[in-house]
């Protein structure tokens, strides 16, 4: 732990989660109305898209971009395989349970990724803007992988695959993370200038009160779970370790920058709570949300938030350190 | 003095995700409405929820009133997920105005 | 045991531009209060609609628990609005306790 | 056909601030569950009044569906606070699907 | 088309509108919560009722202001006439719902206004700040105009006049138009210093997430219309280039400046969808919204949003650069 | 009354609020959603604490402080004493309701706080940043000197009492605002930095709009108010006179600036309506809230934001210049 991680803990944006979490678990009714809530993850969206378009309008789109897309959708894809595994196995649990689960690990979570830019740019190590369409990218093939695990190739249920790959594809999370990434693209800097007050000037804070809301909804869930074993919370905190290891791996070794090594880690190493539990209730009702839910946004999201960001980041530091200083003496 | 007719109503509390199964369900059995209605929290088999939109996981009423015939219909319809999805259906007699619309 | 009695328990679905008109009502038929609920979205003759609150054109539920006698006085009350509006009127027996206040 | 059984739908119109005392007693009368929706305003012996959740002076729907038998548990658990918060207490027959639940 | 026309074309602002068409159309399930548009537009209309008050507590109140009022009250009760010819001839329908169409076209769109505030600022083009006030007068005299024809001079239903006039009157974007910009008149511009912060710089960017939720609405709406003929259609575009043109051509001849006159323009080009829908479900019940709702919002709105206004802008430059240079060779 | 006085009603902070009692008087339909003044109150909140914790991190805790915050929460228990007295002989309120009103007025109201350090900053007396935690501490005494008042030591009704203290110090306001307090100390100027954009350009605007809101619910429920005589109006000014007067004059005795000792003043003088109404719905239903939220939030509120707030300024400037004189000759 390096000086960075430490500055974490004074950063108002993880002190928020952390008076979301206390004032939950002393069973405060401090509450977010939902409305608001659902209103700050859709501006997140939209600002963070805008942010990555602006970007790539300006670095334009490279060979470097391919590779990180290239990276982030096979991890989707190959994740929950690794997941479920582990989640039969050591965790005990069922096929259907287990695919549900594995699906929300091989997807991504959102305010984990602004989350972690945050922090990452405060330490000097902006990721690439193009990692806003990785990150929409990740989204849902893992939805796929999952459903395919718990179910295998047939379908006893009546729902039409067509009706859940048009859910997946279109859901509101890409489509507004895609959306405001083209306009941020088609406008270039001098366009976001105009609307730039509102998207970056109030980003932070934005963030701080979507964190508070997050940090009680995560902390009530935990103390109101029932299905959750010493065994899945091992995993739940074993698999964003390794994940994040891995994913940090991959891309350092594929030429990424330390942000872009960084961020790719944490989009592997974090879980969906958001699009992924929306699928698997229509897709997999027989699977327990009291297990998906409470894994990934009870015990996977704030490890990631407040210790997971912190060592992924100086893994890539150091890997990217490394075989630069390797690259420079050749 | 106006007119009634009995009618069933009927109501079903399910996850917002499958609003659409249960709808689709009404569609099929010739009901010609149906009204949506919020829910803020509640307890059951797996212990208290809150409204969590941000999650996608909240719920919601879906009412519909229907004659005796069609209310049969649509319960037949959604029988084969009221288990699977823990779907809440209750149904009662009614009176209504107007009672040829329904 | 406690006592209860019945009462009626009457529910219509109105446009949120025309609470008014029907609270109006209520208290003309002398009814001692009314409770109005959200309502989201829904389908009727003209097909589906979402609740859409800035337009105005969203609807609420208002609920009212009456003897017969007055639940039949709101029911005539409301009779001309009923269709030309397309209010949506339910109602059925509900035991209260209490029901000396109603 | 489906086959259903006969419940007793209860609800209780209250104060937010009082929910966990009807919920307290649902638990408390063994009923198996309970779901709140929202209320937006209404009229009363004090007079009209709107949704001020700001204020904490809103009110809500709190919805359960249980057995005769534990619904008569249920308003005897209830009965002291009925008149001195003045709760609004209506319950009435429903037909539930799988009614071995409640 | 010039370049500013295309440039309408890469600002965040229309672009987020036809994210929200696009996404619609796609049947993504993209929705902005209820509350927070509500907020949005509450926002809206006091933010540009302040800024056109601090406008004129600047300039003062002249002659040009009078004119502007007058010229758009008078829009505002003689439109509906003839749009009522139109829709009964050649759009066919019967009087009330002709009556009810009327009252829209003759009414005032806020958003379009703001939208087209913006355009016309980019272009260096700005309207008068009392062109607010004008635009608060127009919302109503229309209601009025359009009863008159759908009903005659009696009321067969029990709708008390008073009761009508009073919702009229009072209605909340009225109330909340024309209390900002007196707010904005009375503590002028160094007032208006403090919270400048929150309802400038905030402005674009809650104007992109508000045409998002338009656009999303416009669409839908769209897409279940039941009730439109392509007669309807025709019209609904029909209208706003012809009252946008005489708008325009009145205002021009009345000697506004061009910013203020393209204003009056869209103003007579744009039809409500908010303060009018609700008068007509009280006071013509069997009027069907599924027309006049669809006509306003889901055509005329976005015509005007993309295409209208930058005619009307350029109409608007071209009428008051010959006119000024008639006068300068006097 | 001088010129900073008059200068009150050129703000547009007033201004929104004069105009929501205007416009409900006038019986418009204008209105705030909900879950965007709930989602304000939490900002202002969230704001306020911030920037007071930030303010002590520079200033430190001294002496003033403790002597700050002893002088509010003894003002919180021993104003209901009072209070219940006037409301009982005076007021001729049984012994239930004049203590559930006594316990609004021990208690206070962030809204005016807030309103009125911004008055107080307008003025150029701005009080100490350690005033938001002692408005936090007075926040909930009062409520059991109240109950006390209103029932004796027992309880006849099943409400436990630890139930009720948990609820009083866990309560939403009590920990937002000194969780923000806590996180400004911990991340100091230097975190609120990246912060600041939100919770401080967008403070006073937010405040226009949460007061038009505040204006619109209290002018609504005085015209629906039934329980309420002219003597408890002549109470509901009165109280916020003596209260002021007797807080400002202690504070200035003690030595705190003039800024810090109006505070303490607007705290005394203000009511609470909403911790104190939850409170006493739970624990003493039997209560009449059409009294008391009538009282508090439609008189006492509106009294203090235009005028009281203006009082308490000048004397405590009077009273600290003639001590500060005082001590200057000594
Ligand atoms: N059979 C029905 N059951 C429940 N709600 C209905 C039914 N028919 C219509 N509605 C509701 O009433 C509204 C108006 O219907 P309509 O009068 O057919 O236009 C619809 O939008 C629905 O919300
Ligand atoms: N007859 C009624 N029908 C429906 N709701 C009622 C009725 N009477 C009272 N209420 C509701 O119960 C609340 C409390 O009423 P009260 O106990 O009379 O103060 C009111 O604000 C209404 O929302
Ligand atoms: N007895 C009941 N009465 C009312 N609502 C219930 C009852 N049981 C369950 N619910 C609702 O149905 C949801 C799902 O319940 P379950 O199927 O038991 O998981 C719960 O969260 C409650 O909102
Ligand atoms: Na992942
Ligand atoms: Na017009
Ligand atoms: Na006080």
């Amino acid at each position: 732990m390096d000086a960075s991680t430490l500055q974490t803990f004074t950063s108002p944006v993880v002190l928020f989660f952390v008076l979301g979490l206390l004032a939950a678990f002393a069973r405060s009714d401090l509450a977010i109305p939902e409305a608001l809530a659902k209103g700050m993850s859709l501006y997140l969206m939209a600002a963070i898209g805008l942010k990555g378009g602006v970007a790539v309008s300006k670095s334009g789109i490279d060979s470097t971009v391919l590779i990180a897309l290239t990276l982030g959708i096979a991890a989707s894809f190959l994740i929950p395989f690794f997941a479920h595994a582990v989640l039969k196995g050591f965790g005990k649990l069922d096929r259907i349970n287990a695919g549900a689960v594995a699906a929300h690990y091989g997807s991504v979570s959102v305010v984990t990724f602004v989350t972690a830019v945050e922090i990452l740019e405060a330490q000097g190590k902006p990721p690439g803007g193009y990692m806003v369409a990785v990150m929409a990218a990740m989204e849902t093939p893992a939805i796929l992988t999952g459903l395919l695990l718990a179910r295998g190739m047939g379908s006893k249920d009546g729902q039409k695959p067509s009706e859940l790959l048009h859910e997946v594809f279109f859901n509101a999370s890409v489509v507004l993370l895609l959306g405001a990434f083209a306009i941020g693209m088609i406008s270039g800097t001098e366009g976001f200038g105009d609307v730039a007050p509102f998207f970056e000037a109030g980003f932070k804070g934005v963030l701080c009160l979507f964190l508070l809301d997050m940090g009680l909804i995560a902390a009530r869930r935990m103390m109101d779970a029932r299905a959750i074993t010493w065994r899945l919370i091992v995993i739940a905190i074993g698999l964003p370790l390794i994940n994040g290891a891995i994913g940090t791996t991959a891309a350092a070794l594929s030429g990424l920058d330390v942000g872009s090594a960084a961020a790719l880690g944490v989009l592997c190493a974090s879980a969906s709570y958001i699009a992924v539990p929306a699928a698997m209730r229509l897709a997999l009702p027989e699977a327990d949300p009291g297990i998906y839910l409470t894994m990934s946004l009870s015990i996977t999201f704030p490890f990631n938030i407040l210790i997971n960001i912190g060592l992924v980041s100086a893994l890539a530091s150091t890997l990217v350190g490394a075989l630069s200083g390797a690259g420079g003496t050749q | 003095m106006i007119e009634t007719v009995v009618r069933k109503r009927i109501e079903i509390l399910t996850d917002v995700a499958l609003v659409g199964r249960v709808t689709d369900a009404i569609d099929r059995a010739e009901i010609t409405g149906w009204t949506v209605t919020p829910v803020n929290s509640g307890k059951g088999r797996d212990g208290p929820w809150r409204e969590e939109r941000v999650m996608g996981t909240d719920k919601v009423f879906v009412l519909t009133v229907a004659s005796q015939e069609r209310a049969n219909a649509l319960a037949e319809e959604l029988a084969p997920i009221l288990t699977s999805h823990s779907l809440l259906l209750t149904m009662w007699d009614v009176e209504v105005i107007r009672g040829e619309r329904f």
